[in-house]
């Protein structure tokens, strides 16, 4: 089998103009900062849609990335440590949708599980029901979230091997799990690459055929 | 001690052993500081972690274990990690006993408002509002007043909502008020040397007070 | 904290008449077959109802408990390897209702996760649309399943600790992880108990706060 | 080389090196010892495992590794587990490039039939809609006819359907036939020491003749 492993650069020329990308972590946590700088460093792309729980912080290369000019859309739960999308959002130079966390992770899960939407009880009575279709069951009102894919997911993992089967370890899982399965393009930055066979089957929090391209790092 | 450790402390003496517990960012994470030894909680951060435990001590921060405020952070023995997808099914399945959160406004049919001022400030409603519909019991830990002395306790929110009918007990500087659904606002405790008059003038809607008043203790 | 160690007979003295029951497993991969054979030797509960992927085998003790009278509904994806589950349907003497394997294990996730329900393609133009809500999105037709929770959760784990923290080995996770989610009351049958402190937080599979008693066997 | 195992040959021919592949119980399992040695494959189990490899030596069964057919297996280097609800994310979310089904009938717009017979047989879909409805291409493994003589290849299926629309190879012991949105069946290879008319008289459904029409080659 061809090898999934490849450089930054190269990985991250998969994206297109106009492509929605997903980019996993939560904060600095679990942040594929070297796929993002990689992705700011090759400025062909413009028109793209980011998903993101947070879109970073101020440190990290996704604010010169929200900051380029070259984002359109963004959709994350919380943009108050990357004060640029707080100015997209003021200014309206870019379309930024905000999801209750949950209902976020669970848009991005359905996208990858073939769901055409899941019904959340959160976001009802306030404005997140905007534009959103209301389904009552049992006398109980819910939101009808419909699906989030993406064209390429950029996240970030501990270990790889050489099938892309990934382990992430602590608080470093939160949306790079769901979002390797919501994306025609996964690419993974890892800190270590092991031979197929030195990953206990147990232990894989990401299956390898989700992974298209590994990016060692560090 | 000042009015944010009166509150976190007051706040403490509603943990019982074994509760499954959310903090939320600022004077709701110091809650911790005060739950007496012999109550043993399990903390929970949205973003991936069941058995939160004190600050990282200097020079041992990891990366890999943040909390949802982006602070370096231990566990305690029995915790455990998961990804967003699991973790919100733990906060919106009913599965976390009380979170604590802080509010810009509260009115008497327990609605809460805590994430956005139109035209000023939209950080993004990160994991509130999945928390305050599903966690079994929602305590707010706010100031009584807000900075130029207007009531936060109101008839009606003004502000957008983070969920309708969902809070459950309200502590203060000045006092500990529960919603009853039917009955609207009812006094629970006021601080010491206050009068059920101070509270009722600082408050914009109408407090039931019953006869047994107490006193809050820290 | 009050130790969740207690025997098989003890913990399945929580069903009650008239309960739903999840059982994990995927035939007799992952079975809890001490629980249920406890279960089955306490006959005073009736009018069951049961969740199970498959009913289990002949030779296991679920095959009894079937075939006893005391169930009253089964809900399930698959029942060839039980005979006894095909007569009860075939003859009306219990309600049998057969879902796809993937929309089962939604419908229990959904249960655990707090949603309303799920909307899936599986089964439309096929007789399980019957009685069922269809909602149409961007003109493709999906089915809206509704959650499923029990009363009590029969599950198998390899390793438990103090806490309740479990580890699930191999392709016996199955059902077992979703229906620790979903029951008020979740009972795990493992073959080892370790202190709290002796799990990896990265390799739980089912957090401990979903786990109320813990049943040492073999 | 009996049917059985003419057919399992010729579907081994339709997998490609990388494929993800779900063979079903039965006659479809058989596939996977026709497989060629420079095409690697990652078998995936429902049950919960990506990377089944052959049967486990006797002596050398594990409880905890079984496929969907309750069969001992090994795994693979490569191999992961996971639970029910994730295996099916990969399975309705179209992650399974290959599933390989027996049936019952099929008929000329892709429906297919394969999971019960009223009044007679109902062993359950288990996780047959899934696989139909998620993989990416869906090819039937089955006898022409049934033992009576009677066609299984119909114009419309009269048997409850497990999915419609969803079939794109059928396999069988006389011919290789693709349903062709629009246009229906078409022929595309006979067995050896047939003629067009011996297939078409086995079929109810009418088939399409290519100019290019192939023998089968195992």
């Amino acid at each position: 089998m061809k090898s999934k492993l490849t450089t930054a650069q190269e990985a991250v020329s998969k994206v297109k103009d106009g492509d929605t990308l997903m980019i996993g972590g939560f904060l600095t946590g679990g942040h594929p900062e070297n796929l993002v700088c990689a992705l700011v460093n090759i400025d062909s792309t413009g028109n793209l849609t980011i998903v993101s729980n947070d879109t970073g912080t101020q440190e990290l290369s996704i604010y010169q990335l929200v900051k380029s000019g070259r984002v359109k859309q963004i959709f994350a739960s919380y943009i108050g440590s990357n004060p640029e999308t707080g100015r997209l959002l003021m200014t309206g130079e870019a379309k930024v949708q905000l999801f209750p966390q949950g209902t976020l992770a669970e848009k991005i899960r359905a996208g990858g599980a073939g769901l055409g939407g899941v019904l959340t009880p959160v976001g009802i009575g306030t404005i997140v029901e905007e534009g959103k279709r209301k389904i009552e069951i049992n006398e109980r009102e819910y939101l009808l979230e419909m699906p989030l894919r993406a064209n390429v997911a950029l996240i970030k993992a501990h270990k790889a091997d050489e099938a892309g089967n990934l382990i992430i370890n602590g608080s470093s899982r939160n949306f790079n799990i769901v979002m390797a399965t919501a994306a025609d393009y996964v690419i993974a930055e890892v800190e270590e690459y092991v031979k197929e066979g030195e990953i206990d089957p147990n232990h894989v929090n990401v299956p390898g055929i989700f992974v298209d391209a590994i990016v060692k790092v560090g | 001690m000042n009015s944010r450790e009166f509150i976190a402390s007051r706040i403490a003496k509603e943990l019982k052993d074994g509760d499954v517990v959310n903090l939320g960012i600022g004077m709701p994470t110091m809650v911790a500081n005060y739950i007496p030894e012999d109550v043993h909680i399990m903390l929970q951060a949205e973003n991936g972690i069941l058995g939160v435990g004190p600050k990282a001590a200097q020079g041992e921060e990891r990366l890999d274990c943040i909390d949802a405020g982006g602070n370096y952070v231990t566990t305690v023995k029995g915790a455990c990690f998961f990804d967003s997808s699991f973790s919100f099914c733990i906060i919106r399945g009913g599965h976390v006993d009380i979170t604590v959160l802080g509010a810009l406004e509260v009115d008497e049919e327990g609605n809460v408002a805590n994430w956005m001022i139109p035209g000023k400030k939209v950080p993004g409603m990160g994991g509130a509002m999945d928390l305050v519909v599903g966690a079994k019991k929602v305590i707010l830990a706010m100031e009584h007043v807000s900075k130029d002395g207007t009531p936060k306790i109101l008839k009606k929110c003004k502000l957008p909502l983070t969920a309708v009918n969902v809070v459950k007990t309200i502590v203060t500087d000045m006092a500990v008020i529960e919603v009853v659904p039917g009955k609207g606002l009812v006094l629970k405790e006021i601080a010491p040397g206050l009068s059920v008059e101070d509270v009722q003038r600082a408050t914009e809607a109408h407090l039931t007070i019953l006869p047994d008043l107490k006193v809050i203790e820290v």
